[in-house]
């Protein structure tokens, strides 16, 4: 139902260790945002895509479609970055202007250096979660939460959430279903109507199931230890040095291009 | 010949992940018929059952109506969703008003017809479902038997030319189901054809006039119920039984040795059969 | 009333009209900071700003489950029922999409103590399974949309109760300004993080408020009346 | 006589509304037994299975268990949960876990065993109730049929003395329908009860040792299947149907004047009696 979280499930890194794939792209990641290198950025971009497309097998037309999520957001701001505007009496160095009465429109070298920058962190940092939420199951995911010693109860929450969201989410197209084919939907006015009648059905239903599953819990004779996760696997000693080599060179190379 | 209502011709369905919901199906759907749609959990009724009412359009192939290509425009969108009412499953789904006066309104309403002929169009549904004494009542209170009549009567208020009723019967005890039952035989008439899905095979080969086996995607056999149900490869490959009146006779005559081809489509006819057949055989007692 | 409604209802659609026209793919989401885009200093700085509240949430929440254990099945899935409600992709006439965000829902509904937990967990799902938004940014977009927002939207509803404002006007500018609340944040968080060459962080919150504003407030209108529609239904019930 | 491992003395239930669910209930349930509990929507079949577990106290009369009146306190109940197991309706919301083999391994946990044992109790549960190929699959992956073996794993895995099924074909086709009853066919035995709730009188005359029909909060009737469906007043006041079994079996008595007191329990044994009864009647053919 949710793509993300099927290829989590099915992706050919689905075995690897948890805490393997985290600490991976989480290097990459924090590499990346905290050097805010250019050299760094392309690398764990490249990096990052290789292992989504090849290693984990996620076919590449998906990838690119995640890419190009985010690309609305990102152009808008790289835009509103990249043009100022300024009171003609400013002392400014444009690389390109216009004059509109008394103001400037204009854009510095500062400025596009600052949004391509920017540009390039940013893709070089989404690689990084779509390496990790393409390959990393929820309840891996749970795990990790669970080892970095996340209350108890936020992790129950978090559990039970991604639970019912597959649960209400069938529930959601139900009702869509059956409201359209009663010609719901058809017009603004009717648009809003059937949007507000749905969200307050499934209100409704989300309450219920809020009962049957505290039933469902307590007839199982507990209220604790919800979500405590069994990992089948141990951690790879070759991949942890991997990843170690991966800090030394992603250190050295931010040194050396500094 | 009688033209048909619906046909679909060499129509598939597949859905946005791969899966092959429908594979190529050609099939003719007659006016006035009780046709009872028989297939496993994952046939592809519901897909088919949405393909009817244009929610969704076939990957393949087409769909016509009155003998006129559906070609999908917003009109005979609406239009469609009007002639071709689908009563889910699921009652607690398929109704999302506040009230059960609410719901029933919600079609009619949605056809833009003026407020007046709306409100007695729903009059006249809630008579004919018995639902007038609970016109007030939000429907997460009601029983399950109340719950599929209300659904009945929100699709029967659109006046629909085809009703599609996806498992009537499901999750209702005998006596709701007989009561259910008992009210699409009365909003069955030579202008409303009927499709129900159903796991009864004992229901179906009493209600239908026709049955269609829908099994992985694709038609298996449609055909009068007492010739479907003699097929036995078609019965095997999805996984159905004979239903016991069929079977309870065929055991007769094979018992007594008596060879017919007419059989019983009713307990009541099939007891009555019985009987003869056995005082035939031993007109001594 | 009656004629209020009937302006509401005009002034809606025509704020849904020009929504769906500026802004034809994806905008509600465009207000979640993505992956990537702070600076580490800032981003460990909404962190550590969110962290109370949730931490405050939790210890509130803990302290009612000991008294209520339905509680914390009821909030599990009201974190689902939230997800779900955002992740609410309707294809409307014209072919767009809307994703109703319902913290003024929310809000209103459990308390902002509670918001804040539900709603960093519903921001959490939406990196990990909508690829929205994303984890060192959490906290930035924690801080707006589940702590921010929640609390202005709480708070607006209280006051306009107290000020004898009418339950569906008092409703309407909950959800509307907690909405309003959360882009204003938001551009905050931005040009604090991008200060404009000239004129600093006060000229580059212009740019940006003004930007996002163009598919904001149209949404933050609407979402509004959405909320008032569905908490006149749910009284019904 | 065995010793009841339950009994109900005069147990009433009344919800926080006025409500009253059970009234004055009395009954013994006894071990190895497999029972089928029929009754309407709203009879009163969930109150009953929550009293048996636990979760909810009587709001008159008393339970025992195996002769020792339950008490409630905290240790208690944690035995009674233990030992009593329901299987619920709808499998959406039995089953929490972001994995099987955690919503599996859910319930042997909470009694607190050493984890190696609760390791292996989870290993055996999936082999009896084929569900170790579905191990790591989250449940929204799972097909119906799928997610109600799952539901019967994850209380199986506690070892109930007690097994209580609602309704566990509901929603399924016959295929997947025959197959749980199958598998609870396996997983009975002299050490495990089983109380199945059911509407489907083929299913429960089939299937059980013993009949309860609940109505309005009441048992009308409990014993012997062919006993029970025999009370023709019973039948008529739950709304229920005789089994077709007894039915055409009755009506094959009646036809050919014969009369008997045992009756056919299964389908098979049916169509014996029916061959032999009919031979004898007609030696010369």
């Amino acid at each position: 139902m949710l793509k993300i979280d099927q290829y989590a499930y099915i992706n050919d890194l689905k075995h690897i260790h948890p805490a393997e794939k985290v600490a991976f792209a989480f290097v990459f990641l924090l590499f990346t945002i905290i050097t805010k290198n250019n050299s760094i950025g392309c690398l764990t971009f490249i990096i990052m895509s290789i292992s989504v497309v090849f290693a984990a097998k996620i076919p590449l037309s998906q990838y690119i479609k995640l890419l190009l999520l985010p690309s609305l957001f990102l152009l808008t701001s790289m835009m509103t970055i990249v043009i100022s505007v300024t009171p003609i009496s400013s002392m400014v160095n444009p690389l390109w202007q216009i004059e509109i009465g008394s103001w400037f429109i204009y854009t510095s070298l500062a400025n596009l250096k600052q949004a391509l920058d920017l540009g390039t962190t940013v893709m070089a940092s989404i690689s990084c979660l779509y390496f990790l939420i393409l390959t990393t199951s929820i309840n891996q995911i749970l795990w990790v939460l669970k080892q970095l010693k996340l209350p108890i109860l936020f992790i129950e929450l978090v559990g039970m959430t991604y639970r019912f969201i597959f649960v209400l989410l069938d529930k959601m197209h139900e009702i869509f279903l059956a409201q359209s084919s009663r010609l719901g939907y058809q017009n603004y006015k009717d648009w809003i109507t059937s949007v507000a009648q749905l969200i307050v059905s499934l209100f409704i239903k989300s309450s219920q199931s809020a009962k049957e599953l505290q039933t469902a819990i307590e007839s199982r004779g507990g209220e604790e230890g919800l979500y405590d996760i069994e990992i089948g696997m141990a951690i790879n000693r070759s991949r942890c040095a991997g990843i170690l080599v991966v800090v030394v060179g992603l250190l050295t190379i931010s040194i050396l291009t500094r | 010949m009688k033209s048909p209502l619906v046909t679909l011709e060499d129509v598939s369905y597949q859905y946005g992940d791969g899966t092959i919901a429908l594979n190529d199906i050609k099939l003719s759907i007659e006016q006035g018929k009780k046709i009872a749609l028989i297939g496993n959990n994952g046939a592809g009724k519901s897909t088919l059952f949405l393909l009817l009412n244009g929610i969704i359009k076939p990957s393949k192939g087409f769909i016509t109506y009155k003998g006129k290509k559906i070609t999908y425009n917003r009109k005979e969108i609406k239009q469609l969703r009007q002639r071709v009412g689908i009563v889910f499953q699921n009652p607690d789904s398929q109704l999302f008003s506040s009230s059960v006066y609410e719901d029933i309104m919600f079609g009619p309403k949605n056809l833009g017809l003026p407020l007046d002929l709306v409100k007695q169009k729903v009059q006249e549904v809630m008579r004919l479902t018995e639902t007038e004494s609970l016109k007030d009542k939000p429907p997460h209170f009601l029983s399950i038997g109340q719950k599929k009549r209300v659904s009945i009567a929100g699709v029967m208020a659109m006046e629909p030319e085809l009703m599609i009723l996806d498992e009537p019967t499901a999750g209702l005890d005998p006596y709701y189901s007989r009561k259910i039952m008992e009210l699409l035989g009365t909003l069955h008439s030579q202008d409303r054809t009927m499709i129900l899905s159903t796991h009864n095979v004992d229901l179906a080969y009493e209600w239908a006039d026709e049955v269609i086996v829908l099994h992985d995607g694709e038609i298996l056999s449609q055909g009068a119920p007492y010739n479907v149900f003699q097929q036995i490869n078609v019965l095997q490959k999805s996984h159905l039984e004979k239903p016991w009146v069929m079977e309870v006779y065929e055991k007769l005559l094979e018992t007594t040795g008596v060879t017919s081809t007419t059989y019983p489509s009713k307990k009541a006819e099939f007891f009555e059969m019985m009987k003869k057949l056995l005082s035939d055989k031993t007109p001594s007692n | 009333m009656k004629r209020n409604y009937k302006w509401a209802l005009l002034i809606a659609v025509l704020g849904l009209t020009s929504y769906f026209w500026v802004n034809s793919y994806k905008s509600a989401y465009a207000m979640h900071i993505m992956e990537g885009f702070l600076p580490i200093g800032w981003a460990v700085f909404w962190w550590a700003l969110t962290l109370p509240f949730i931490i405050f949430g939790l210890k509130s929440i803990q302290k009612n489950v000991s008294e209520h254990p339905e509680l914390k099945t009821m909030l599990g899935v009201s974190g689902a029922f939230a997800f779900v409600l955002s992740a609410l992709k309707i294809p409307s006439v014209t072919g767009s999409c809307s994703h109703p965000t319902g913290v003024g829902l929310g809000a209103v509904l459990f308390g902002p103590t509670a918001m804040s937990v539900i709603g960093t967990i519903v921001l959490l799902f939406q990196s990990l399974l909508l690829a929205h938004g994303g984890l060192t940014t959490l906290g930035a977009n924690a801080f707006s949309m589940a702590v921010v927002g929640p609390f202005i939207a709480y708070g607006i509803y209280k006051l306009g109760r107290k000020m004898k404002l009418s339950f569906a006007v008092s409703v309407f500018l909950a959800a509307m300004l907690g909405d309003l609340g959360t882009y204003i944040v938001t551009s905050v968080q931005l040009s604090l993080a991008f200060p404009a060459e000239v004129g600093g962080f006060f000229a580059s919150f212009i740019k940006f408020a003004g930007i996002f504003g163009i598919t904001q407030i149209p949404l933050a209108i609407s979402e509004g009346l959405l909320t008032v529609i569905v908490m006149n239904l749910l009284i019904k019930y």
